[in-house]
């Protein structure tokens, strides 16, 4: 219980940092987000008053406060565009965004981890070399352009699959999973390759510790090995997963502009487009707050893989 | 020394030479990756550095009546949207790809080397510098790119700058941990029993011994930078479109996928070309120069 | 239960010392303590930690060998680098020639390094693998600018001078440290010590990690070294052989403490505490049938973190009273013939 | 050929472990390292055959090519055949192999440390060989391998069973991969260097309770190590290895008494020993040979202070082994007890 | 029965931001309006403003006093009866913002409730000058437009958008189903009350026949297309110029011309060198009005090879006076009158969207134009959205100003000059470019007092040959755009313009 609070306390500066960083990349920007807020038929009058009624004049650390203050009640503040607040917009994007995170590292862990240990089993030989040379290739395409090859295959010219968009599970799970299974194809490559690559690495390296050599003098055959083995990785691989979070939100935000989802990335790449900052602080605090949080709850898992840990 | 020194070594020496070339032929061998990533590699690079021999057209030279068209003897990879040469402009574009890998991972090692060893030498800044990549790492890295270039103008600096800022954490914390292995070797622990100074064991004893991890590291980055920078330039974040650059070209041709495929499809895949490249010679200079770094990095 | 700090007298005279009676021993360690903090990020580690060094009191003469013997884990390697503040001993005394080490400024210090030096047990992990056996040996000399060795040329003449010392031939200046064997790289490491003509150098088991065949040879390098240049040696070992053959006297450590310091001979023939003489059993002999009966230890040695109360090693004494499980007992001198040389920390031995 | 006949022993049943001109070689890049190249040896139940010999001279090759447990490539099996109690181990499957190891021949290894699985209890660790290999519910094979715990002498075995490795001492993770190692009750055991980690009181526990076992469970052991101590403790027969080939083999008195090869013999000499601190170690000059840069002729040869003509040329045979007595040296057999000159190191004047 | 709704899903132009019609002259939100809004008068497809939610109306005979009367039965989405008082409320706040509703004002435009009780459905407009364009005005089909809103809301600061939807329009917006960036959806309003008259354009009866329509907004023309002709929606309202030949060989989609457009090349009138109306010539001579629309995209037949006009060649306004001189591309010209300006290289500051393909393409024509003349052409790329914030800068071009973008106009923001954005700008206004000719806006005031139809042509031609002097901005080419729609959509022959009139269409039920 002690370990829980410390290890959760140890994420507050974190998140602290994260927030002092984008509230600085924000109102460090040459733009003036009135003028912006203001629209295209504002008067210079219009613009001022906007300023002050937004507290854009007063100095950094009392906005910064403000900000923070607010944030910490659970206000995200109100899109610049649509005036709607941001934990609405936020709330109506989840749903896609975490369906296609989850099924993207559902299907690559289920590819990966036995894809590496294979490639482990047989370094050197030309299956190890296939499977690398698959990683390496998913690592160097740019995902959209995987993402157009599929959609024109499967979707178009086969019809198979639909092109874009997404339906929500509560249509049914055969529609949900019909709409997804491109986008997470398509960014699980990517996924399934870092994982692919940690997992050989992990476990050759433990195939050459000592006590596999023990294990094999016992008269364990190799599946059973393997596991011994695939049990003394667990660490790195969990950790990779963890940290390829960070990957995956980012891949999600190209996938999503392919494949036509309205979720979180093609909410960041339109507020981008037109300085919604409110919007695109709050992605970057809850994307932030995501990672801190899978890789505490993994940081916690650790315990689970190694009894060392647990002392 | 006397003279009949001289003379011994010299024979030893050519010998040691001829082992050594001997050595490194066979070492080549041993490393096919390697050699396919570099020989990739040099020929893009090339390419590119040709292009204004190669290129048959002015690579910005607009001529909307003859607007995507296909490959033909005129235009070999077809033109884009505004009727452009897609070959003179995939000849040139590599420099774009080129110059923002090797910039970033020059710059996002360099500061990472910085950063990474005060964290690792210098108790009071370690927890400052790693608190501040710690939150850097939390923003997933093409999150930020966007958010730094959502706020300012696009340029090849910008881009520069808004790709490496996120791939420093990661050097960082990999020169921090080698950094606290390295200290507890023996040989610096030596050093340090010599009266060696500070600056003088970081750059005699630490630093030789990161740079192998450090190459490694550096050509994944740019690797992965070439990647982002397209990334985001396909996003409408990247590089200004009158830069050419295969992220542009794919960006620009993004909107026509399904009628001019071309348009995407020959940047696309000279832009994959040489991330592979990269990747290979990454790949295969962490096997060949120290295989346990696989995990690590 | 109140222990005091030091159970260990102050260090006495030395009978072997071989300078005027005035002069202090070359060095003098009283009450050495080093408590490494455990778990992790500050603060949060148990109180205390890890007592590697519980107040370890010693004199070293000039041109002596004095080893230091125990089970892996009682402290060694800890009191030999606290003595040259490679870590910072957490409490205690140092002083070298009479000059206090302990609390001196960085700049001061390092001009104490002169005299001060160590050879590593590993010879692999001890030299920069990217630097040639030249740069090696030279990098304490250019640390300290001597006019013995300034300029391009003296420094050649003092490199080639170190090399036939310590029998490696001139080619080698050129080599990396990968192409040598293990002897030769502990060569190159003593060559390294030897540079700036040192009074101390701490051994942390410099043979271990060798072959017996080339143990040997390294043995009797130091051994020669130490007759033409009247080093002394404070020799970290567990082999009781080479101990035996090396040393002028013998520090027998157990969990942070010294329990036994005699003259190496006495040591051998004559071990006072329960723990000595169990090493001494313990020791393989190459002699078939040499062996006649072994009293060992009970069990297995207690962890540092937390070492039992009163003698440390009453949990495996077979001994062990009841007085040993309350008081730590004092190191005291053991036997008027020796003059106080012989100490032993015991309480059944008076 | 002066290999031993493959005969029956008196009781007419063959020989628990017979190796006979065993050659195994890597191919590396580098090219073909020849690490055992031509090894022969006999075992007999309840005995115990050391073989010793310096870092790299093939000791640990020789065991894992009995386990077949070298990775092949690059390992290779150039020659010889291992037969155990009359099967030729080289012609079985990998499935039949399987059967065999941890069953009927059972392996130590040198590092306790590692040696054992961090993520698994001890106590599973052992019940795993125990279900592997007999039909018996995973009860039972708890229960055993609580009993297997209890024989090592590990105390509070039933609460033992359930920590993990890095809950114990060295020792007791040693005396855990005995009790691993000995839970089918396996014919031989062959122990690589497995007290070499250890401290010199844990050394002693352990190679005494290898004695106990032995003598309660009646397996032939083959026990690795460099340390002739240790040979002279506790084996029957001793087998001299050098750079890949056997140069001595003798019943442990036997050497000790009158060792034939100049190795051997340069090699007790060089040893300190516990009896007084002396003079200068007799040294053998040069190292060993790597293996890929062995070329014809014996290759002691270069180090060896007897060496002629002949030695350089060719590879001198294994002669005298139905005296009981062998060695593999053209100058060896006449000159017993002939005092062996031995070179004083160039450099290290004293 | 529950039968599932008829839904027909449109992807539209542009994403949905801005919920107030009366705000911004965006087109996405103008659609929204005229789904969820309804408007005193509507457009017919001959321009003719026919009543709509007006049921009589009387104008005096100086025509400066108009009295309206509402039909009965007008109701909000609530069910609440619509009053001349949430009309007045309405107007005013148009009249704050849009260029007619100034001109009114100009013009001593006062509104009024008639029948004090309760708000009723009489309301009178008085107007101090003559203003001969009242109905035109109140039927305006694009920027912001005068729809109806309930009196509170339209009371709220028209410098703000008001973020409440409360219409008396066919559909109603469904906000809890909105995902802003993605999804606008609309349901049928049961309390419409339409005209009995048929739908024509913006007039008529505008009841809506499918239960409920969702836009999906998908910005990769890829996506769009492909859902289009894998029936995932049913419609797209403008389709990617490439995509239009495609489509057009899909048998099961129809490609419906939709309403003309100009793309136009903004100058900045403040600051050298395009102060100078001598440059702006210079240009006019350059540019290749073909090369442009070809540019952007559009197949020959929606392209005009040259538009010679700054109102939409082919409406109400096509008139050719004074276009004469630019009837060919003449780039020598264009560098003769460039030097006889005196233009010394002063740079010329391009703003260059990045994100809008079409807009992207004209400006690098435009570019290539500029330089090919041999003027000094820095260009800064940027999203629209930043566009849009820096082109109001009056700052020098070379300190953080401007000196040039491109933008398009659909047919109701080019075809008169008050219509046109630029042309309707008077001096002293916001207008980014801040076009300012007296002699012009003298014209204009004479166009919108002419009386008679032949007076205004007249006056119309006088204008444009002033505007041909002056060049208040650059006509780049006129091009139309398309609708295109699943064949098993009913009535879609009935669109017009570049309005979706959603209500027109109808669905089989069942239809997926
Ligand atoms: N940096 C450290 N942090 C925490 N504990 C340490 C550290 N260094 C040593 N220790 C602990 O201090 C104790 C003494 O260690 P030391 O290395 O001095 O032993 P040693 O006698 O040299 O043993 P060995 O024979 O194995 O070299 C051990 O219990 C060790 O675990
Ligand atoms: N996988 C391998 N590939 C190449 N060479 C090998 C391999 N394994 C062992 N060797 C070589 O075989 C030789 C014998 O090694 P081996 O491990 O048997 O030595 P050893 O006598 O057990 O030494 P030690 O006392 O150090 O354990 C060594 O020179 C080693 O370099
Ligand atoms: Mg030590
Ligand atoms: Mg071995």
């Amino acid at each position: 219980m002690r370990h829980l609070l410390n290890r959760v306390a140890a994420t507050l500066p974190v998140m602290a940092v994260v927030a002092v960083l984008v509230f600085l990349l924000i109102h460090l920007s040459p733009g003036d987000p009135a003028a912006l807020i203001a629209g295209d038929t504002a008067s210079a009058d219009d613009i001022a008053r906007l300023h002050a009624a937004l507290g854009l004049d007063r100095p950094l650390w009392s906005q910064f406060l403000l900000w923070a203050g607010r944030l910490a009640q659970g206000d995200l503040g109100t899109s610049i565009f649509t005036h709607v607040p941001v934990s609405r917009l936020l709330a109506q994007r989840v749903e896609p965004t975490l369906s296609i995170a989850l099924l993207t590292m559902t299907l690559a862990v289920a590819a990966s981890i036995p894809l590496g240990v294979l490639a482990a089993h047989m370094a050197g030989r030309w299956v190890d070399r296939l499977v690398m040379l698959f990683a390496v290739l998913a690592f160097s395409v740019p995902v959209f352009l995987v993402g157009y090859l599929l959609i024109y295959g499967f979707a178009i010219t086969l019809g198979w699959l639909p092109v874009q968009g997404y339906v929500p599970l509560s249509k049914g799970v055969g529609p949900w999973l019909s709409h997804l299974i491109l986008p997470c194809v398509n960014l699980s490559l990517v996924y399934t390759a870092l994982l692919t690559r940690m997992t050989r690495a992990t476990v050759l390296d433990v195939l050459h510790e000592d006590h596999i050599r023990t294990a094999r003098a016992k008269g364990l055959g190799v599946v059973a090995v393997l596991g011994h083995a695939l049990r003394c990785a667990a660490i790195p691989i969990v950790t990779t997963i963890g940290v390829g979070i960070a990957f995956l939100i980012g891949g999600v935000v190209v996938t999503e502009t392919v494949f036509a989802i309205p979720g979180i990335g093609r909410l960041v790449i339109d507020s981008v487009q037109r300085h919604d900052y409110p919007v695109i602080q709050s992605v970057l605090l809850l994307s932030a707050g995501l990672y801190v949080l899978v890789n505490l709850l993994i940081d916690l898992s650790y315990r689970l893989f190694d009894p060392r840990i647990r002392a | 020394m006397t003279s009949p020194a001289p003379a011994s070594a010299a024979p030893a020496a050519t010998e040691r030479h001829a082992r050594r070339s001997a050595r490194r032929r066979r070492w080549m061998r041993k490393h096919p990756p390697l050699i396919l990533g570099a020989v990739l590699l040099v020929l893009v690079a090339g390419l590119s550095l040709a292009a204004p021999w190669i290129a048959t057209h002015d690579p910005q030279a607009l001529d909307p009546l003859a607007r995507l068209a296909p490959p033909s003897a005129a235009h070999p990879f077809g033109t884009d949207a505004l009727g452009r040469d897609l070959f003179s402009r995939v000849m040139w574009g590599g420099r774009a790809s080129l110059v923002v890998g090797l910039t970033v991972a020059v710059l996002a090692t360099s500061a990472g080397v910085l950063l990474g060893l005060a964290a690792g030498f210098v108790r009071r800044a370690d927890g400052l510098v790693m608190r501040l990549m710690d939150g850097l790492m939390a923003i997933p890295d093409i999150l930020l790119a966007i958010a730094l270039m959502a706020v300012t103008r696009a340029s090849l600096t910008t881009v520069i700058v808004a790709i490496t800022v996120p791939q420093v954490p990661r050097v960082v914390r990999l020169v921090r941990s080698l950094a606290l292995s390295l200290r507890e070797q023996q040989y610096v622990e030596a050093a340090r029993a010599l009266g060696t100074r500070l600056p003088v064991i970081l750059w005699r004893h630490v630093l030789p011994n990161m740079v192998t991890p450090l190459v490694v590291q550096a050509t994944f980055i740019a690797a992965t930078a070439m990647l982002t920078e397209a990334l985001l330039s396909f996003l409408g974040v990247g590089l200004p479109p009158q830069i050419p650059s295969w992220g542009t070209m794919m960006a620009d041709g993004r909107n026509f996928v399904a009628v001019a495929f071309h348009a995407v499809l020959f940047p696309g895949l000279f832009l994959a070309a040489t991330v592979l490249s990269v990747n290979l010679v990454g790949d295969g200079l962490r096997d060949a120069l120290d295989p346990r770094l696989s995990r690590q990095l | 239960m109140i222990a005091p700090t030091s159970p260990q007298a102050e260090p006495q005279p030395n009978p072997r010392r071989t300078a005027t009676p005035s002069a202090p021993p070359l060095l003098e360690v009283s009450d050495l303590t080093k408590h490494f903090l455990v778990g992790g990020k500050a603060g949060r580690g148990r109180a205390g930690g890890v007592k590697a060094v519980d107040g370890v009191s010693f004199a070293l003469d000039r041109g002596e060998t004095l080893s230091l013997v125990g089970e892996s884990g009682c402290g060694k390697t800890t009191t030999g680098k606290s003595v040259l503040r490679l870590i910072e001993p957490t409490a205690g005394s140092v002083r070298l020639e009479g000059e206090e080490l302990l609390g001196l400024a960085p700049s001061r210090m390092r001009s104490h390094r002169r005299d001060m030096q160590i050879i590593f047990q590993d010879p692999y992990a001890s030299l920069n693998p990217r630097l040639s056996a030249a740069e090696i040996v030279a990098e304490p000399m250019r640390n300290f600018a001597d006019p013995a060795w300034r300029g391009p040329g003296a420094l050649r003449d003092r490199l080639a001078w170190l090399f036939a010392k310590v029998g490696l031939r001139p080619e080698a200046m050129a080599k990396l440290p990968g192409e040598f064997s293990g002897g030769q790289r502990q060569r190159l490491g003593i060559a390294r010590a030897l540079a700036l003509k040192p009074k101390l150098i701490v051994c942390d088991e410099p043979v271990s990690a060798l072959d017996v065949s080339v143990q040997a040879q390294v043995v009797n390098l130091l051994m020669d070294l130490q007759a033409e240049f009247g080093l002394s040696y404070l020799f970290v070992a567990h082999d009781l052989a080479v101990v035996r053959h090396i040393s002028h006297r013998v520090a027998v450590m157990y969990l942070g403490r010294i329990v036994e310091i005699a003259e190496c001979e006495r040591l051998f023939t004559d071990p006072q505490h329960p723990y000595t003489r169990m090493l001494l059993s313990a020791a393989p002999i190459p002699a078939p049938g040499a062996r006649t009966t072994r009293v060992l230890p009970i069990g297995d040695p207690p962890s540092a973190l937390n070492p039992p109360a009163g003698c440390r090693f009453h949990p495996r004494c077979p001994m062990a009273r009841p007085i040993c499980r309350e008081t730590a007992p004092p190191l005291i001198p053991h036997g008027s013939a020796t003059g106080g040389a012989h100490r032993v920390a015991c309480h059944l031995v008076s | 050929m002066t290999v031993p006949s493959p005969q029956a022993d008196q009781a007419g049943r063959p020989p628990l472990l017979d190796i006979r001109d065993l050659r195994t070689h890597f191919d590396t890049p580098d090219g073909t390292v020849r690490s055992v190249d031509g090894v022969s040896y006999r075992l007999e139940a309840r005995e115990t055959l050391g073989i010793v010999g310096e870092s790299g001279c093939g000791k640990s090759v020789t065991a894992l090519s009995v386990l077949r447990l070298l990775p092949t490539p690059p390992a290779r099996f150039a020659g010889g055949e291992i037969r155990f109690q009359g099967t030729d181990l080289l012609g079985l499957s990998e499935r039949e192999m399987r059967r065999i190891r941890g069953n009927r021949i059972s392996m130590i290894f040198q590092e306790p440390m590692t040696s054992l699985n961090p993520v698994l209890t001890v106590g599973r660790q052992i019940a795993e060989a125990v279900t592997l290999h007999q039909k018996i519910g995973r009860r039972q094979a708890w229960q055993r391998a609580v009993e297997m715990l209890r024989l090592v002498q590990i105390a509070d075995p039933e609460r033992r069973a359930g920590e993990y490795p890095h809950q114990m001492s060295g020792g007791m993770r040693q005396r855990v991969m005995i009790a691993l190692a000995l839970a089918c009750h396996p014919d031989l055991l062959i122990a690589d260097e497995p007290t070499t980690a250890l401290d010199v009181t844990i050394q002693a526990q352990i190679l005494e309770l290898l004695r106990d076992l032995q003598a309660k469970l009646g397996m032939g052991i083959v026990m690795i190590t460099h340390d002739l101590g240790v040979v002279a403790e506790c084996c029957d027969r001793v087998v001299v290895m050098y750079a890949g080939r056997k140069v001595e083999e003798a019943s442990v008195a036997d050497l000790f008494e009158r060792p034939l090869h100049p190795y051997t013999r340069a090699l007790m000499a060089s040893m300190p020993s516990l009896q007084g601190r002396g003079g200068r170690l007799a040294e053998i000059p040069g190292m060993v040979p790597a293996p890929q840069e062995l070329g014809t002729g014996c290759a002691f040869a270069p180090r060896c202070p007897l060496a002629t003509e002949r030695c350089r040329r060719e590879t001198p045979d294994f002669t005298g082994a139905a005296t009981g007595h062998g060695v593999a040296c053209f100058e060896a057999a006449p000159a017993r007890h002939q005092p062996v000159v031995l070179h004083r190191h160039a450099g290290a004047r004293p | 029965a529950d039968a599932p709704p008829v839904t027909l899903r449109m992807v539209p132009q542009a994403d949905l931001k801005i919920l107030d019609p009366m705000f911004t002259t965006n087109y996405v939100t103008r659609n929204f309006g005229y789904l969820v809004y309804d408007t005193l008068f509507g457009q017919d497809s001959h321009g003719v403003a026919k009543p709509q939610m007006v049921e009589r109306y009387s104008r005096s005979e100086d025509g400066l006093t108009w009295h309206f009367t509402l039909r009965p039965g007008l109701a909000f989405h609530d069910g609440s009866p619509v009053r001349a008082a949430d009309c007045v409320a309405s107007l005013r706040r148009w009249a704050a913002r849009d260029n007619y509703g100034r001109a009114m004002t100009a013009a001593g435009a006062e509104w009024r409730v008639d029948d004090a009780e309760d708000g009723g459905r009489n309301f009178t407009l008085t107007l101090k000058k003559p203003f001969g364009l009242v109905l035109e005005a109140l039927s305006k089909v694009s920027g912001m437009i005068p729809v109806i809103m309930p009196e509170k809301l339209a009371e709220q600061s028209p410098s703000q958008p008001v973020t409440e939807v409360d219409g008396s329009g066919p559909y109603m917006f469904k906000r809890d189903e909105w995902v802003p960036g993605s999804k606008v959806v609309f349901v049928r309003n049961p309390h419409y009350a339409g005209r009995t008259d048929d739908p024509d354009f913006l007039s008529g009866n505008r009841t809506g026949r499918i239960d409920r329509i969702e836009w999906i907004y998908l910005p990769d023309a890829n996506s769009a297309t492909a859902a289009l002709t894998t029936g995932e929606v049913d419609m797209l309202e403008l389709v990617p110029p490439d995509y239009i030949g495609p489509l057009r060989a899909d048998g099961d989609v129809r490609v419906v011309e939709g309403g003309a457009y100009q793309a136009n090349l903004i100058v900045n009138q403040l600051h050298p060198p395009f102060d100078n109306p001598k440059i702006r010539q210079a240009v006019l001579h350059a540019v290749n009005q073909e090369a442009v629309v070809a540019a952007m995209g559009y197949p020959p037949d929606l392209r005009l090879a040259h538009c010679a006009s700054f109102f939409i060649c082919g409406g109400a306004n096509d008139t050719a006076a004074g276009s004469e001189p630019y009837r060919k591309p003449d780039p020598a010209l264009a560098k003769r009158l460039l030097d006889e300006a005196g233009y010394k290289g002063e740079p010329v500051v391009v703003l260059l969207p990045t994100d809008y393909a079409s807009l992207n393409a004209a400006a690098l024509v435009a570019i290539q134009t500029l330089k090919s003349i041999g003027m000094t052409v820095t260009v800064q790329s940027m999203d629209w959205a930043t566009l849009v914030a820096r082109r109001a800068k009056k700052d020098p071009p070379a300190s953080g100003g401007w000196s040039v973008y491109v933008t398009q106009a659909a047919t109701f923001d080019a075809n008169s000059p008050i219509n046109n954005f630029m042309l309707g700008a008077a001096c002293g206004n916001g207008m980014p470019g801040w076009p300012c000719d007296e002699a012009l806006d003298g014209l204009r005031a004479d166009w919108i007092r002419a009386g008679t139809p032949e007076e205004r042509r007249a006056r119309l031609d006088g204008f444009q040959e002033r505007a041909y002097q002056v060049v208040p901005y650059v006509p780049l080419g006129q091009f139309s755009a398309a609708f295109a729609i699943r064949k098993d959509v009913k009535h879609a022959d009935r669109l017009w313009g570049d309005v979706p009139q959603l209500w027109m269409l109808d669905k089989a039920a069942g239809a997926p």
